[in-house]
C-alpha cells in the first residue's frame, strides 16, 4: 500500500506548473508521438532511421542545457566540453577493453561518469564562485574552447592513453560502436533499427525523468533560483548546492550525447567542442523555447531537421536562410517557436473562457 | 483661483497585456494645484501614473497636457514637455554615483541651472554627503530622496509622485511635504501624487481623488481633507 | 646594449599583442559591457571595416580615410542593426546570442556569394625598421599607437560627455530614463552603432596585415571575449588593464613556449581571473572604491 | 533568554563605518521594533544577522548558537525568516508557486495545496493564486514576501518595513497578524518608519542611529525622547 | 532508351573557413562530368552528380555520407578536404563499404580499400623540394607549421628529409590553427637565422604570416607544401609578400604546359569567375577521369571489381599536370611534382619540374591493398606491422 502510494505520488510528478501539457488530451498525445516513434522504422528507410539516431543523438544535449538554462538560469556555454569529455572517454575505454561482455555498456557508463565528475570539478569552481548570468556563458565557453583547443595539438604519438590515440585535430577514430552482448551473438548497434529503438527508449526515459525532476520540489528549488537567488536562499536552500546539481545532471546529458554520437559514427573530433559546436545547443534551445522539456525536446529535433534540409536544398542560400531564420525566430516568437505555436494554439481552443496573463 | 487645466484625462483605459486595469479614468488637473490620488493595494494607482508619463501605451481614451492630446507621444517627449516621474520602489540608477543620477534629470528641462543642484542639496543634506556613492548602495530611503531630487534637477512643470513617502524617516516625510509645497508656491509646479500616509496627503493635497477597480470612485475637496477620519474611510474603499 | 635591444622587443611584442586585443576588444566591451548584449556578430562587423576599408583602399582613397570610411560603414551598419532586431532584445539579453549568431551566419555567408571566397590585400604601408638584430614592421606601431588613442577617446566620451551618462542610465534602468526625457531609442542606436563602428575600426587597421576572408572575423572574436570578460563591464577600468595583462601574458609565452602556449596560457587566465575576481578587473577596482 | 543577541557589531562599507559597535538583544517571544533615520543601518543590521554581510568584527548569537560565520540558508533552516525592504519575489512564477516554495520544506506534499490556500487567503492573494507574481501591484508583491517569510514557521521573524504602501487599515491589520503569529510563539523584529505601527505592536522599541544604538524602551518613552524628535520623528509625533 | 546513370556524390566545403581552397574542386568535377557526358558517358551511362556543401563542418560530412551512400545510392563519392573530414567520414565509407576519392593533398598514411587518394603525399612534395633547397641556399632550415596532423606530419618528414641531405634543424615552431598574428613568431625566426624557411601554414587565418613577415622585412627563402599550390596566397595578397617562396604542387594554373594551357582555357570558359585553379582543383578533375576508365575496364561500379582493375597497376590519365597513376598498394596517385618560385611581383615560374614521383612511403612502409585493408591511417613514427 505504501509503496503502491509512494509509486503514485512519483508519478503526478510527471506533470507540474513546470512543465507545459496535462491531462488526458497531453498524455494522449504523447502516447501517439511514442507510438508513431516506435512504428516509424517499420515504414521509413535504412538511411531515415539512422539519420534520425543521428538527431536524437543531440537531444539529450539540448534537454541538458534546458535544464540548466532554461529552468536553472544559468547560460552554460559549454555542453560540448561535456559532450567531448565523454566522446574522448568512450573512445578511449573502447579501444582499449574492446566491445566483448557488454564492456561498451560499462564505457558509456563510465564516459558519462567521468563527464559528470568534470562537471561537478569545473561547476564547484564556478557556482561555489558565485559566477552567475552572461560571465558563467563565457567562461564556460572558455573552458570548452581550451579543450578545443587542447586536444587540436595531440596528433603526436605521445599523445595515446593506452592503445587510444588521441590523434589531435583529426579526430579519433575506429573505437567500436556500442554492443549488447547477446546469447546469439552480441548486437551491434550500427545506425540502424536496433540502435534506433535503444536511442529512443533512452530518449523517452530522460525526457519523462526530467519532467519528474523540475516538477519535483528540486524542480521548484531551481527555477526559484533562476528567479532570485537571493530570495531562494532565504527560504533556507543552499543555492549554490542546487546549481551545482543541476549543472552536473545536465552536463551529464551532454556526455551521454558525446558518448552516442561517438558511437553512432565511430568518430570524435575536437571541432565538436568549437565555437560553432558550442552556439549550437544554443540555439537549439532558444528557438525551441528553452522554458520547457517539451518544447526544447521538438525544437531541438525540428531545428536539426530543419537545417540539414536546408543544407541539402538550399545550395550556397542554405546558411543565409538558416541565419534569418534563428533571427526572425527570437523576433517573432520570443519564447521558442514550438513554445509559441502551442501558445497559439491553446489560445485558439481557449477562446471561449480567455485567461491572459495566467500562467496555464 | 481658476488657472488654465494643466492635465486632464477623458475615458482613460489601459493596462497590460490585454487585461485592462483602468477603465476609463476621469480627471483634470490645474496649473499649480497639489492632488493626491489614493486607493487601496491593486487598484490601479501606479497605473495611472505610468499612463500619465507614457510609460504604458493607453488603449482608450485620451490624456492631455495643457489640453493638447499627448497619447501619441512617447515617454521621453512628454517628459521633455516639463513632465516629471518619480516611480514607486526608486529606481535609481543603481551603478551610477549620486551625483550622476543627478545628471541624467537634466536631460527633461534641457537647462541646467546651478541653484537647483544647490537646492536639492539643502533639501536632501545627505545627498551632498554621498555624492561619490553608488546609488545602489544607498539605504533605501536615500534611495528615494535620490529620486525625488533626480527629478526636481530638471525644472519640471508637472510632478508625478509614486508613493514619494515610503520608506522614509518621518521626519523627512514631513520635510518633502513641505518642500513640495514650498516649491508648488514659489516654482508653481503642479504635483499630483499617489500616496498612502494621511499626513503626508493632509499636509500637501489641496484636493484628492479616490480610487478603486480602474476607476475614479470619489473626489475629496480641501474641507474634506482636514478631517483625518475622512480621508482614513476614503484610503480603504 | 643588448639588453635594451631585447628590452624593446619585449615591448613591441607585448604592444603589438596589446593592440591586437584592444582593438579587437573595444567594439565588444562597448555593446557587452555598456549594453549586456553578448554580440557574436562582432567578428562581422570587424569583417565588414576590412573588406570596405580595403575596397576603398583599391579604388585610391588613402588608407586612413579607407580605414574611416570602413568604420563608418560598420556603425551605420550596427545602428540599422539595432533598429531593427537587437532593440527589441534588450529585455532578452540571452535571445541576442541567438539573433547575432543568426546575423553573423547571414553576413559570413553572404559575403561568400557577391564577393566571392577572398578579396585581393592592399599590403602593409610603412615598410621596417631595424633594432639591434631584428627587423620590425613599422605599421605595427601604428596599431598599437590606434590602440591608445581608441581607448583616450572612449574614455573621453563616456566620461566627458553628456552622452556617456545617458547611455550608461539607459541600459541599466531604460524606462526610468526614458522616463526622465532620455531618447533612449536614440541612445541605444548610438551606443550600438559606436560599438559596431569600433570593431570596423579594427578590422580596417588590421586589413592590411591579414588574410580577408569572409570568416576573417573569426580570428578576433575569441581574443576579444576574453579580453572583455578579464575586465568585466567597464570599457575604461577594465579593458585596457585586462589587455595590457594579456598582452604581456601571451608575449611571455608565446615567446618561451610558442604560439599554443601563448594561447591556452590565455584562455586559463580567463578562468583563473574569473575565479579570483567573478566581476572582473572593473568590478573589482569599483568595489575597492565604492 | 534571549533569542538574537549581537555582541559588538561591527560593518565597514570601505571607510563608511555604517554598524558600530551594536550589542543587541533580543528576547525570545518579543515584538520588538527597530527605527531610526533612513541610512542610520537598520537594513544592514538585518542583513548581518541573515549573512547577506560578514561582520568587519563582532559576534551574531541566536539560541545562543554562534552563528557569525554561518551560510545565509543555514540560519534560515534554524527558524530565522525575512521580509526585505525591497520585496524579493519569483516573478515568473505564479503566486501560488512561490507561496510554496516556502511551504515545501515543511509541509507534507498531501497537506501541500490546502496549506497554499490557506496562506493565500489569508494574504488575499486567492484571485490572484495563478497569476505571475511579476505581475503584481507594489503592495501585493510586499503581501507576497511576508506570506513567505511567514510560511516557513520561523521562530524569529525579521521584516524590514512591512508596511510600506500598505493603507493604514491594512497596516493595522498586518499588525494584528503579526500579534497572532507571536501569540503562536514568533519573535519578531520590525524595522518601521508608520509609528502607529511601531505603537501597535511593540514590546520595545530600538532607536539606531548612525549604526549605533541610540534609545530604547517602550514607544511611550522613545516618543517622549527629544533626542529622538530631533533627529527622526520630527514634530509631529513629538506630542 | 536512356541508360541508367552512374551516380557520383560530391562532398566539399562551399562555405564556411575551407571554401576558398574547395568550391573549385567542385568545379573539377563538374567540368569533367560535363565533359564526360557530352562525350556520351561510361559505356553510355551518363554520370549524375549528388552535391552536398558540408560547410566545412564535420558533422555535415557524416550526415551526407550516410545519405549519398544510403539515400542517395551513388556510386562512388569525391569528399573531404580538410584531413578531419576525411577522418570523420570514413568510418561510414567502410560500414556501408562503399567507395570514395580523397583529392586533396594531405599528410599520407590512409591505407583503406574503401579509398582512392589522388591528392599529393609528402613524400612526393618534401622529397623534392628539401634538397632543392639545401642545396641552393643553405643547410639551416626553420619550420612553421599549423599545430595539427597535418602541420606535423608534415614537419617530421621536413626532419627526416633535411637530416638525410645533411642539413641541420634551426627551429620548428607550430601555430595554432586560426591564429593571425605573428609578430612573435617572426622575431624568433629572426633570431635563428635560417637559410630557409618551411611555411607549413593551412588556413586561411594563418596565411596572414606571409603579410606580417613582409612588412617586417624578413627575407628569408620560403618553402612550402602547402601554400601557392592550394590557397593561392601570391594571387591574395600584394606582392612583394610571397616573393622568393619555392613550393612543390602537382599543378597550379600557371603551369606552362599545351595540356594546361588548353586545361586553364576551357575552364574558364565554363566557370568566368573561379579566382583560381589550385592542385585539388586539378586533382578533382582527373579523379572523375580515372573512376571513369576504372569502370570502363571493370564494366562495373562494383567497388571489387574496380579494384581488381586498380590491382594492375596501369590506371593512368593523361592529366593537365602531366601523366597520373594510381598506385595499387596503396591507392595513392603518382604525381608531376612542379617547383613553383614565386618572383618579386608574385609571378611565377618552375625552376625544376620532376615527373612520375611516386606516393613511395606507405607501400614501402607495409601496406598492401591488394592483400589485407587495415582501414587505418599511419604515420612514419607509427608505421603499418609489415603484413605476415
Ligand atoms: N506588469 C504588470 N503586468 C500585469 N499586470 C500588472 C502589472 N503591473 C500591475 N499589474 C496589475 O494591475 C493591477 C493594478 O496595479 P497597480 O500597480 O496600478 O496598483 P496600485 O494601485 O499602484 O497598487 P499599490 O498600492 O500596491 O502600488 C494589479 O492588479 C496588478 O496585479
Ligand atoms: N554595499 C554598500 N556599500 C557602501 N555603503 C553602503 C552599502 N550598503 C549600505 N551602505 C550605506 O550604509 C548606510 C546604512 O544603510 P541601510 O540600508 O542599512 O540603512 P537603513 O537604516 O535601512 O535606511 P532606510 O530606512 O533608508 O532603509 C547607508 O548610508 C548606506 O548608504
Ligand atoms: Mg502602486
Ligand atoms: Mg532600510
Amino acid at each position: 500500500m505504501a509503496l503502491l502510494s509512494r509509486i503514485t505520488s512519483i508519478l503526478t510528478l510527471l506533470e507540474g506548473p513546470q512543465t507545459l501539457g496535462r491531462g488526458r488530451r497531453f498524455w494522449s498525445g504523447f502516447a501517439l508521438v511514442v507510438a508513431a516513434a516506435s512504428a516509424y522504422p517499420l515504414f521509413a528507410d535504412g538511411y531515415d532511421v539512422g539519420n534520425n539516431v543521428y538527431f536524437f543523438n543531440w537531444t539529450f544535449m539540448a534537454l541538458g542545457l534546458c535544464l540548466i538554462w532554461g529552468y536553472g538560469g544559468s547560460l552554460s556555454f559549454g555542453q560540448t566540453a561535456f559532450f567531448g569529455i565523454a566522446g574522448y572517454a568512450y573512445g578511449v575505454l573502447t579501444i582499449n577493453l574492446g566491445d566483448a561482455y557488454g564492456l561498451t555498456l560499462f564505457a558509456l557508463v563510465a564516459a558519462v561518469l567521468i563527464s559528470a565528475v568534470c562537471a561537478a570539478i569545473l561547476g564547484y569552481f564556478l557556482f561555489f564562485g558565485r559566477i552567475s548570468g552572461v560571465f558563467l556563458g563565457i567562461v564556460t565557453l572558455s573552458v570548452t574552447l581550451v579543450m578545443e583547443r587542447f586536444i587540436s595539438q595531440t596528433a603526436g604519438p605521445e599523445w595515446h592513453i593506452g592503445t587510444a590515440r588521441l590523434n589531435g585535430f583529426n579526430g579519433m577514430g575506429a573505437m567500436p560502436s556500442l554492443t549488447i552482448p547477446w546469447p546469439g551473438g552480441p548486437i551491434v548497434l550500427f545506425p540502424d533499427v536496433a540502435l534506433y529503438y535503444v536511442t529512443l527508449v533512452l530518449l523517452i526515459l530522460v525526457y519523462l525523468g526530467l519532467r519528474m525532476l523540475v516538477n519535483s520540489r528540486f524542480g521548484n528549488v531551481i527555477v526559484a533560483i533562476r528567479e532570485n537567488p537571493q530570495r531562494a536562499e532565504m527560504l533556507g536552500y543552499d543555492v549554490r548546492k542546487y546549481q551545482l546539481g543541476t549543472f552536473i545532471i545536465g552536463s551529464s546529458l551532454a556526455g551521454l550525447s558525446g558518448v552516442l554520437y561517438t558511437s553512432w559514427g565511430n568518430y570524435i573530433t575536437p571541432a565538436s567542442m568549437g565555437m560553432t559546436a558550442a552556439s549550437l545547443p544554443i540555439v537549439w534551445v532558444a528557438v525551441g523555447g528553452r522554458s520547457d522539456l517539451t518544447t526544447t525536446l521538438f525544437g531541438s529535433f525540428l531545428v536539426l531537421i530543419g537545417f540539414q534540409a536546408l543544407t541539402i536544398y538550399g545550395s550556397q542560400y542554405a546558411l543565409v536562410v538558416m541565419g534569418a531564420l534563428l533571427v526572425l525566430t527570437v523576433l517573432v516568437a520570443p519564447s521558442g517557436i514550438v513554445a509559441s505555436a502551442v501558445l497559439l494554439v491553446s489560445k485558439r481552443w481557449m477562446r471561449k473562457k480567455p485567461q491572459s496573463g495566467e500562467v496555464s | 483661483m481658476r488657472s488654465e487645466v494643466i492635465l486632464e484625462t477623458i475615458g482613460l483605459w489601459s493596462g497590460y497585456g490585454g487585461k485592462p486595469v483602468l477603465q476609463g479614468v476621469d480627471l483634470t488637473v490645474r496649473e499649480g494645484e497639489i492632488v493626491a490620488i489614493i486607493g487601496r493595494n491593486g487598484v490601479g494607482k501606479s497605473t495611472l501614473i505610468k499612463s500619465l508619463i507614457g510609460l504604458l501605451p493607453s488603449d482608450k481614451g485620451s490624456v492631455l497636457f495643457r489640453t493638447k492630446p499627448i497619447d501619441a507621444l512617447a515617454a521621453y517627449l512628454r517628459a521633455r514637455l516639463g513632465i516629471g516621474y518619480v516611480p514607486q520602489g526608486r529606481d535609481v540608477f543603481p551603478r551610477m554615483s549620486v551625483l550622476e543620477n543627478i545628471a541624467v534629470g537634466e536631460a527633461i528641462g534641457g537647462t541646467v541651472s546651478k541653484d537647483m543642484l544647490t537646492a536639492i542639496f539643502h533639501f536632501f543634506p545627505i545627498l551632498l554627503e554621498r555624492k561619490n556613492q553608488l546609488a545602489g548602495t544607498l539605504s533605501g530611503g536615500q534611495q528615494q530622496q535620490l529620486a525625488i531630487g533626480r527629478v526636481l534637477m530638471g525644472a519640471p512643470s508637472l510632478v508625478l509622485l509614486d508613493e514619494p513617502s515610503e520608506g522614509i524617516q518621518p521626519n523627512i516625510v514631513q520635510d518633502i511635504a513641505r518642500i513640495m509645497v514650498e516649491l508648488n508656491r514659489t516654482t508653481g509646479v503642479t504635483i499630483v501624487f499617489v500616496e498612502q500616509n494621511i499626513d503626508m496627503i493632509r499636509a500637501m493635497a489641496q484636493r484628492c481623488y479616490v480610487m478603486d477597480k480602474g476607476r475614479v470612485v470619489a473626489e475629496l475637496t480641501k474641507e474634506m481633507l482636514q478631517d483625518r477620519e475622512t480621508v482614513r474611510r476614503y484610503l480603504s474603499v | 646594449m643588448d639588453v635594451l635591444y631585447s628590452a624593446f622587443s619585449l615591448l613591441y611584442q607585448s604592444g603589438d599583442a596589446f593592440a591586437f586585443l584592444v582593438l579587437s576588444a573595444c567594439g565588444l566591451a562597448v555593446i557587452f559591457g555598456m549594453m549586456g548584449v553578448i554580440n557574436l556578430a562582432h567578428g562581422e562587423f570587424i569583417l565588414c571595416g576590412a573588406y570596405v576599408s580595403t575596397s576603398a583602399t583599391h579604388m585610391g582613397l588613402p588608407l586612413p580615410l579607407a580605414i574611416a570610411l570602413g568604420a563608418g560603414v560598420a556603425g551605420l551598419i550596427g545602428m540599422l542593426l539595432e533598429r531593427l532586431i537587437v532593440r527589441h532584445l534588450y529585455s532578452r539579453p540571452l535571445d541576442t546570442i541567438v539573433a547575432t549568431w543568426g546575423i553573423s551566419m547571414i553576413v559570413t555567408q553572404g559575403t561568400l556569394i557577391v564577393l566571392g571566397s577572398t578579396m585581393q590585400g592592399t599590403g602593409t604601408p610603412f615598410g621596417s625598421f631595424v633594432v639591434g638584430n631584428y627587423s620590425y614592421s613599422v605599421y605595427r606601431i601604428v596599431l598599437m599607437g590606434m590602440a591608445l588613442a581608441t581607448l583616450a577617446a572612449l574614455w573621453l566620451v563616456f566620461t566627458r560627455t553628456r552622452f556617456g551618462v545617458l547611455a550608461r542610465a539607459t541600459i541599466q534602468v531604460p524606462h526610468i530614463a526614458q522616463a526622465l526625457g532620455v531618447n533612449t531609442g536614440l541612445i541605444y542606436s548610438l551606443t550600438f552603432g559606436l560599438g559596431a563602428a569600433l570593431a570596423g575600426l579594427a578590422g580596417g587597421l588590421y586589413a592590411p596585415t591579414m588574410t580577408l576572408v569572409p570568416t576573417m572575423g573569426s580570428a578576433f572574436i575569441v581574443e576579444a571575449f576574453v579580453t572583455v570578460v578579464i575586465g568585466g563591464a567597464d570599457i575604461f577600468l577594465g579593458t585596457a588593464p585586462a589587455a595590457a595583462i594579456l598582452g604581456v601574458v601571451k608575449a611571455a609565452l608565446t615567446s618561451w613556449q610558442g604560439q599554443l602556449a601563448g594561447q591556452i596560457g590565455m584562455l586559463l587566465a580567463v578562468i583563473v581571473v574569473i575565479r579570483i575576481l567573478p566581476r572582473g578587473i572593473s568590478g573589482w577596482i569599483l568595489k575597492e572604491r565604492a | 533568554m534571549p533569542i538574537l543577541e549581537t555582541r559588538s557589531l561591527n560593518k565597514w562599507f570601505g571607510g563608511l563605518h555604517v554598524t558600530g559597535g551594536v550589542d543587541f538583544a533580543l528576547e525570545t517571544g518579543e515584538m520588538h521594533c527597530l527605527i531610526g533615520p533612513n541610512g542610520a543601518g537598520k537594513s544592514t543590521f538585518f542583513r548581518l544577522i541573515l549573512g547577506e554581510h560578514l561582520p568587519t568584527s563582532g559576534q551574531i548569537l541566536y539560541n545562543s548558537h554562534d552563528i557569525t560565520l554561518a551560510k545565509s540558508y543555514e540560519r534560515i533552516r534554524r527558524g530565522i525568516s525575512v521580509k526585505f525592504q525591497v520585496p524579493g519575489i519569483f516573478k515568473a512564477l505564479s503566486v501560488g508557486q512561490n507561496i510554496q516554495i516556502a511551504l515545501q520544506h515543511h509541509v507534507a506534499p498531501a497537506e501541500l495545496d490546502h496549506e497554499i490556500d490557506l496562506l493565500l487567503s489569508f494574504l488575499n492573494l486567492k484571485p490572484a493564486a495563478r497569476q505571475l507574481a511579476g505581475n503584481l501591484s507594489h503592495g501585493q508583491k510586499q503581501w507576497l514576501e511576508i506570506g513567505m517569510a511567514v510560511g516557513l514557521k520561523p521562530k524569529l521573524l525579521l521584516l524590514d518595513e512591512p508596511t510600506a504602501g500598505m493603507t493604514p487599515d491594512e497596516t493595522f491589520a498586518t499588525g494584528e497578524m503579526l500579534q497572532a503569529l507571536n501569540r503562536e510563539g514568533v519573535t519578531v523584529l520590525a524595522v518601521e518608519h508608520d509609528m502607529a505601527f511601531v505603537r501597535q505592536i511593540a514590546h520595545r522599541v530600538t532607536v539606531l542611529h548612525l549604526g549605533k544604538i541610540f534609545a530604547q524602551g517602550t514607544i511611550d518613552e522613545i516618543v517622549a525622547n527629544e533626542q529622538v524628535a530631533a533627529i527622526y520623528l520630527g514634530e509631529a509625533h513629538a506630542q | 532508351q536512356e541508360k541508367t546513370p552512374i551516380k557520383l556524390g560530391v562532398l566539399e566545403d562551399q562555405s564556411g573557413d575551407f571554401a576558398v581552397a574547395t568550391i573549385g574542386k567542385v568545379h573539377g568535377i563538374q567540368l569533367a562530368t560535363a565533359e564526360i557526358n557530352a562525350a556520351g558517358g561510361i559505356d553510355g551511362r551518363p554520370l549524375e552528380l549528388v552535391v552536398y556543401d558540408t560547410q566545412s563542418d564535420n558533422t555535415r560530412y557524416q550526415e551526407f555520407m550516410r545519405r549519398v551512400l544510403q539515400r542517395d545510392k551513388v556510386d562512388a563519392v569525391f569528399a573531404g578536404f580538410s584531413s578531419a573530414s576525411r577522418e570523420a567520414y570514413r568510418p561510414i565509407v567502410n560500414q556501408f563499404d562503399g567507395f570514395a576519392f580523397y583529392n586533396n593533398q594531405y599528410e599520407g598514411g590512409v591505407c583503406d580499400a574503401n579509398m582512392v587518394v589522388t591528392g599529393a603525399v609528402p613524400e612526393q612534395q618534401f622529397s623534392t623540394l628539401i634538397p632543392y633547397m639545401i642545396e641552393k641556399y643553405g643547410k639551416k632550415v626553420y619550420t612553421i607549421a599549423a599545430d595539427y596532423n597535418f602541420g606535423q606530419i608534415s614537419a617530421e618528414w621536413v626532419r627526416n628529409i633535411v637530416k638525410e641531405h645533411g642539413g641541420e634543424m634551426v627551429g620548428e615552431e607550430f601555430i595554432p590553427l586560426g591564429v593571425s598574428q605573428f609578430s612573435q613568431t617572426i622575431q624568433n625566426i629572426q633570431t635563428a637565422k635560417p637559410d630557409v624557411l618551411v611555411t607549413l601554414l593551412v588556413g586561411t587565418a594563418q596565411a596572414s604570416y606571409y603579410e606580417q613577415a613582409g612588412a617586417a622585412n624578413l627575407k628569408v627563402p620560403m618553402a612550402s607544401s602547402v601554400n601557392v599550390g592550394q590557397g593561392y596566397e601570391h594571387k591574395r595578397f600584394k606582392a612583394p609578400s610571397l616573393a622568393n617562396m619555392y613550393a612543390t604542387v602537382n599543378y597550379i594554373e600557371e603551369v606552362d604546359t599545351p595540356a594546361s594551357k588548353a586545361f586553364v582555357e576551357k575552364w574558364h570558359k565554363k566557370f568566368p569567375n573561379e579566382p583560381y585553379i589550385n592542385q585539388e582543383a586539378e586533382n578533382s578533375y582527373s579523379a572523375v577521369y580515372l573512376y571513369k576508365q576504372m569502370v570502363e575496364r571493370a564494366k562495373s561500379t562494383k567497388r571489387d571489381d574496380i579494384r581488381k582493375v586498380i590491382a594492375q597497376g596501369d590506371v593512368c590519365f593523361d592529366a593537365p599536370e602531366g601523366k597520373v597513376c594510381i598506385d595499387p598498394k596503396s591507392q595513392h596517385m603518382s604525381h608531376t611534382i612542379y617547383l613553383a618560385h614565386v618572383g618579386e611581383d608574385h609571378t611565377i615560374d618552375f625552376p625544376k619540374v620532376w615527373k612520375d614521383v611516386k606516393p613511395y612511403w606507405l607501400g614501402d612502409a607495409g601496406c598492401d591493398l591488394t592483400k589485407s585493408d587495415p582501414s587505418a591511417q599511419y604515420t612514419p613514427s607509427n608505421p603499418p606491422v609489415a603484413t605476415k
